[in-house]
C-alpha cells in the first residue's frame, strides 16, 4: 500500500534556480526512507513540497488523495515535520503549550490534548518539564521537546531534516531509540550516514534536484564510486577495517 | 546585562508567588494608582507620610515573597540618571526645588520596585495570559509572547556578532563604527525575516490556518 | 527618552494615555484587518528587534546615552500601523520587564516614541523624494519632535522650566534623531544589497 | 615551547552555573588539539575564554604573556576564531569586506589586506566570489568564507568550534584537506570523533567543565569505557569490523 506517491515533482526557487527536477517515487506505508546528498541536493525542498508548503508543479499523492493548495491544510492533519533548527518550531510560551499547539485542528478537546501531550513528554524522558519554557532548556532538550510535538500528532508521516545535527554521541543514540519505537511512514534527511544505516531501510539518493538511485541503505552507501560521483563518502561502518583479513 | 534573568526570581516558591496573577495585577494597579495620583493630591507634610506607608507596605509585601531586596533596589535604582538629568536641567535653569526633586524620584523608585515585585513573583507568560482573560486584544497577547519568546534568540545572535567583531577589530570607532553595527543590525533583521518564514511554516504544519487560540 | 512614573502628572498622564490608547485602538483594528497569516510572527521577531535596539545605549558626554528608537526603520518595512502596534508592545514590554519608562507613563511615552516616531517620521519619508535625505530629515525632524513633546509634557507636569529645558533638548534629540536617519540609511542600503524583497512592498 | 598555557581556569556563566573548573593544560607551538565532550562540557566556553572573550578566573598565558582585560586586544592580534555558525561572523556586504574585516587593525594597508583577502579565497578555491554577498551563498561555501577569514590573519592560534557541522561529506572532505594545509597552533571542539582522529595530534576529553583526560585520539577515543562513561562513543573506525578475522 502506498501512502506516499510522487509524479513528475519538480520545484524551482523564486530565484529561477530549480530545486527539484521531475521527481517520481513511490513509499509504503510504514517505510522508513532516508534522503541522501549532498548539500543543495535538493533534501530540505522535497520534505517541503511533502509537506505542501512549496509551490511545485507535479502531482504528490498522500494516502492516495491528490495533494493540492486548498487540501493542503487538511492533508497536513496526516503528517508532523521536525525542522532542523528547533527554535523555529518551539514558539509558545511553556513546552507543554509547544506540544498540543495545533492538536485542537485535529478534533481533541483541551483534555485529551493535555493527555497526549503529556504522554509524548514522557516518551522523551521530560516528563515534569510541562511549565518550562524552551529558551531556558538545553539544545538537547529542545530537540527532544520537538520530537514530542510530532509524536503527540500521531501522524500517519513523519518528516525529519537533518535530526542529528548538533546532537552530541549520547543525544544521537537517544534520537536513534526514540526513532525505532516511533510508528508510522518516516522520511528523514540527513548527511549522517552512519545515521541512515541504523535508522532507514530503504534510501534515496538525490543530487542537483534529480533521484540518483533508490534502495537498500547499505547498497547504495557502500558503492564507493556511487559515492564519490556525488559528493559523498562511504561510511565507516562500511568499509573493510584495516586490520581485517 | 543580565537579560537572560529578566524575570529570573518569577519562579521561586513564596507565598506571594502562589497568589494567582489576576490578584498580582490588579493589587499593583491599585498601588500605582495610589502612589502617583491620590498621594500628590495630599498636602506636603502628608505627602511625606504618604510616602512612608507606601514604603513600610512594600517591605512587608517583598518579606513574604522571598525575592532578594538588593536585587529589588538595584534595579529600582536604573531610574536615578533620569532624575539626574531633570535635576541638572533644573539647576542650570535656576527653577529648582530640592523637595520636590527628593519627592518625585522616591515615587518614581518605589513605582518601579512595585512593578519589580510583580513581575519577580509572576512568570511573564501567566501576566499575558490573565491580560488576555481580561479581553487584551488577541493580536497584541500574540505578537507580545512571540517577542518574549525570540528576545532571547536575538541577544544571543547579537552577542555572538560582537564577539566576532571583538575578535577581528581591536577598536571600531567613529563613522567605522556605526558602519559595522548598522550592518550588524541588517544582518539581524535579515535572519529575523527568514526565521519568520520558518517559524509560520512549522506553524502551518500543526494545523494553524490564521486562527490563534 | 523613556520617561520614568513619578514625572507626570495626573492630566497630563491621563491625557496622553488617552491619545496614545484611540491610536492603538485604531492601528489594531486595521493590522486585524490587513493582516496576513504569515505575519504574525514577524511582527513579533520585529517586536523583539525593537525592544533589543532600545537596550543598546551609546554614550554621548554629561552622563547621557541615548538608544535609537527603531521607530522610522520598523514603519518603513511594515508600515506606519504596524510599525506603531510593534512600538507600543514594545514599549510595554521594556517598561514591565526592564524598568525602562513607568507604567502609568507608557501612554507620554509612546506618544512621544511611537506615535511621532512611525506617524511623522513615516510621513516624512514618504513626502520628501530622495531616500537619503528623506530618511536624515525624517529622522532629525522626528527626533526634535518627540522631544518637544517630552519636554512640553515634563514642563505641563511643573518638572521643567520649558524655555530653558527647551534648547539642550532639542540639541540632544536633534543628535539622536539625525543617527536614527543615518543608521536606518545604512540599514536599508544594507537591506537592499543583500535581501532587496524586504523593501519592495515599501519601494 | 608552550605557545598557549592555562593554570587553574574557571568561569561561571552569569546565572552562576559553572562552565569551567580549574583548567590545566599546555599546547605547543604548532600543535593541533582536539576538545571533545558531551554538549554542555564546556567547548564552546573554553575557546572564547581563550580568545579573552569571557571574563574567568585563573591564568592564560598567550606566547607566555598573560591574557589581561587590558591586552586581549593586542593579543588577538595572534588568534582567529571560526565560529560554529557562519552567519554570526559574516555580516558585511561582500565577501571580499568580510574576509578583510580587521586586517588593518594587523597594521596592513587597503592593498596589503586586499592581495591578503584575495590569497585566502583561492586557498579555500573561492576565486571571484570576492563581490558576492556571503549571504546568498550555500552553506558550505559560507563556511569556506569564515575559514578564509582565519587563513588572511595568518595568525599563531587559530580556533574552529564545530567545523564540519552541517557539512556534507565532500565539504567536510575540504576542510580537512585545508587544514592539513594551515599552519599554527590549532585548537578545534566538536562532535564528531572521526573528524579528530583525521586532523589532530592529540585531544583534552571535558565533561563538565573538567579535563578528564589529554592525549592521543586514538587512545582516549578508542576506550569504550571512557566514552560511555562521558556520553560518547568509540568512532567506527576504531571498532574491529563484524567480518574482521
Amino acid at each position: 500500500m502506498s501512502q506516499l506517491s510522487v509524479k513528475g515533482l519538480s520545484y524551482t526557487y523564486s530565484d529561477g534556480v530549480p530545486a527539484l527536477k521531475g521527481l517520481d517515487f513511490q513509499l509504503e506505508t510504514g517505510s522508513r526512507t532516508a534522503l541522501v546528498g549532498p548539500n543543495g541536493a535538493g533534501k530540505t525542498s522535497l520534505l517541503l513540497a511533502i509537506a505542501g508548503l512549496l509551490q511545485t508543479q507535479g502531482e504528490i499523492l498522500i494516502n492516495h488523495a491528490p495533494l493540492t493548495a486548498k487540501n493542503a491544510d487538511s492533508l497536513r492533519e496526516h503528517m508532523s515535520f521536525v525542522f532542523q533548527n528547533p527554535d523555529e518550531m518551539l514558539f509558545m510560551p511553556t513546552v507543554i503549550e509547544d506540544v498540543c499547539f495545533g492538536l485542537d485542528t485535529l478534533g481533541l478537546d483541551d483534555k485529551m490534548a493535555l493527555e497526549r501531550g503529556q504522554a509524548a513528554l514522557s516518551q522523551v524522558s521530560l516528563e515534569g518539564y510541562e511549565q518550562r519554557s524552551a529558551h531556558h532548556l538545553s539544545y538537547g532538550e529542545r530537540r527532544k521537546v520537538c520530537i514530542a510535538t510530532a509524536l503527540a500528532r500521531r501522524s500517519d508521516i513523519t518528516l525529519f531534516d537533518e535530526p542529528s545535527r548538533e546532537l552530541d554521541p549520547y543525544g544521537r543514540r537517544n534520537f536513534i531509540d526514540l526513532f525505532h519505537k516511533m510508528t508510522g511512514t518516516m522520511i528523514l534527511a540527513t548527511h549522517d550516514l552512519e545515521l541512515v544505516l541504523e535508522t532507514c531501510t530503504q534510501m534515496i539518493l538525490l543530487d542537483e534536484g534529480q533521484i540518483i538511485k533508490m534502495g537498500k541503505p547499505d547498497e547504495i552507501l557502500g558503492d564507493v564510486q556511487l559515492m564519490e560521483s556525488h559528493k559523498l563518502e562511504v561510511p565507516h561502518s562500511l568499509t573493510r577495517h584495516p586490520h581485517s583479513h | 546585562m543580565n537579560h537572560a534573568f529578566i524575570d529570573r526570581y518569577s519562579r521561586l516558591d513564596s507565598p506571594l508567588h502562589k497568589r494567582s496573577p489576576a490578584t498580582k495585577i490588579l493589587g499593583v494597579s491599585v498601588c500605582l494608582i495610589a502612589l502617583l495620583f491620590v498621594i500628590p493630591l495630599l498636602n506636603p507634610p502628608q505627602i511625606w507620610a504618604g510616602l512612608l506607608i507606601y514604603s513600610a507596605i512594600m517591605v512587608l509585601i517583598t518579606l513574604s515573597s522571598s525575592v532578594p531586596f538588593s536585587f529589588l533596589l538595584s534595579r529600582s535604582a536604573l531610574v536615578l540618571p533620569f532624575s539626574v538629568l531633570i535635576v541638572f536641567v533644573n539647576y542650570v535653569s535656576g527653577n529648582f526645588s530640592f523637595a520636590q526633586m527628593i519627592e518625585t524620584t522616591v515615587k518614581s523608585l518605589l513605582s518601579i520596585f512595585t512593578l519589580l515585585l510583580l513581575t519577580s513573583t509572576t512568570p511573564f507568560h501567566e501576566i499575558l495570559k490573565q491580560l488576555s482573560r481580561w479581553g487584551t486584544p488577541r493580536l497584541f497577547i500574540i505578537i507580545l509572547s512571540f517577542m518574549y519568546r525570540y528576545f532571547f534568540l536575538l541577544m544571543g545572535e547579537i552577542e555572538a556578532l560582537e564577539r566576532a567583531v571583538h575578535m577581528r577589530h581591536s577598536s571600531v570607532s567613529g563613522w567605522k563604527r556605526i558602519r559595522v553595527y548598522t550592518n550588524m543590525i541588517g544582518m539581524l533583521l535579515v535572519r529575523s525575516y527568514e526565521r519568520a518564514e520558518h517559524v509560520y511554516q512549522a506553524m502551518q504544519m500543526r494545523g494553524f490556518t490564521g486562527d490563534f487560540p | 527618552m523613556h520617561i520614568p512614573d513619578g514625572f507626570l502628572n495626573t492630566p497630563v498622564t491621563l491625557a496622553t494615555a488617552g491619545v496614545s490608547g484611540l491610536t492603538l485602538v485604531y492601528s489594531l483594528k486595521k493590522v486585524n484587518q490587513s493582516i496576513r497569516p504569515e505575519q504574525i510572527p514577524l511582527l513579533g521577531l520585529l517586536a523583539s528587534f525593537v525592544f533589543m535596539i532600545q537596550l543598546f545605549s551609546f554614550p554621548i558626554g554629561i552622563g547621557t546615552s541615548i538608544h535609537l528608537t527603531g521607530a522610522l526603520l520598523i514603519s518603513i518595512l511594515v508600515g506606519p500601523l504596524a510599525g506603531f502596534l510593534i512600538m507600543t508592545i514594545s514599549l510595554f514590554a521594556l517598561a514591565l520587564l526592564f524598568q525602562h519608562g513607568g507604567m502609568l507613563s507608557l501612554g507620554a511615552n509612546i506618544l512621544n516614541m511611537g506615535v511621532v516616531g512611525c506617524f511623522l517620521g513615516y510621513g516624512i519619508y514618504r513626502f520628501i523624494p530622495g531616500r537619503r535625505a528623506s530618511l536624515i530629515v525624517a529622522g532629525l525632524l522626528s527626533g526634535v519632535v518627540s522631544a518637544s513633546f517630552c519636554a512640553l509634557e515634563l514642563a505641563l507636569s511643573g518638572m521643567l522650566d520649558l524655555s530653558s529645558a527647551f534648547a539642550t533638548m532639542l540639541l540632544i534629540y536633534g543628535i539622536t534623531g539625525t543617527i536614527e536617519g543615518v543608521a536606518s540609511m545604512f540599514i536599508l542600503e544594507f537591506l537592499k544589497k543583500i535581501k532587496p524583497e524586504l523593501l519592495e512592498s515599501t519601494a
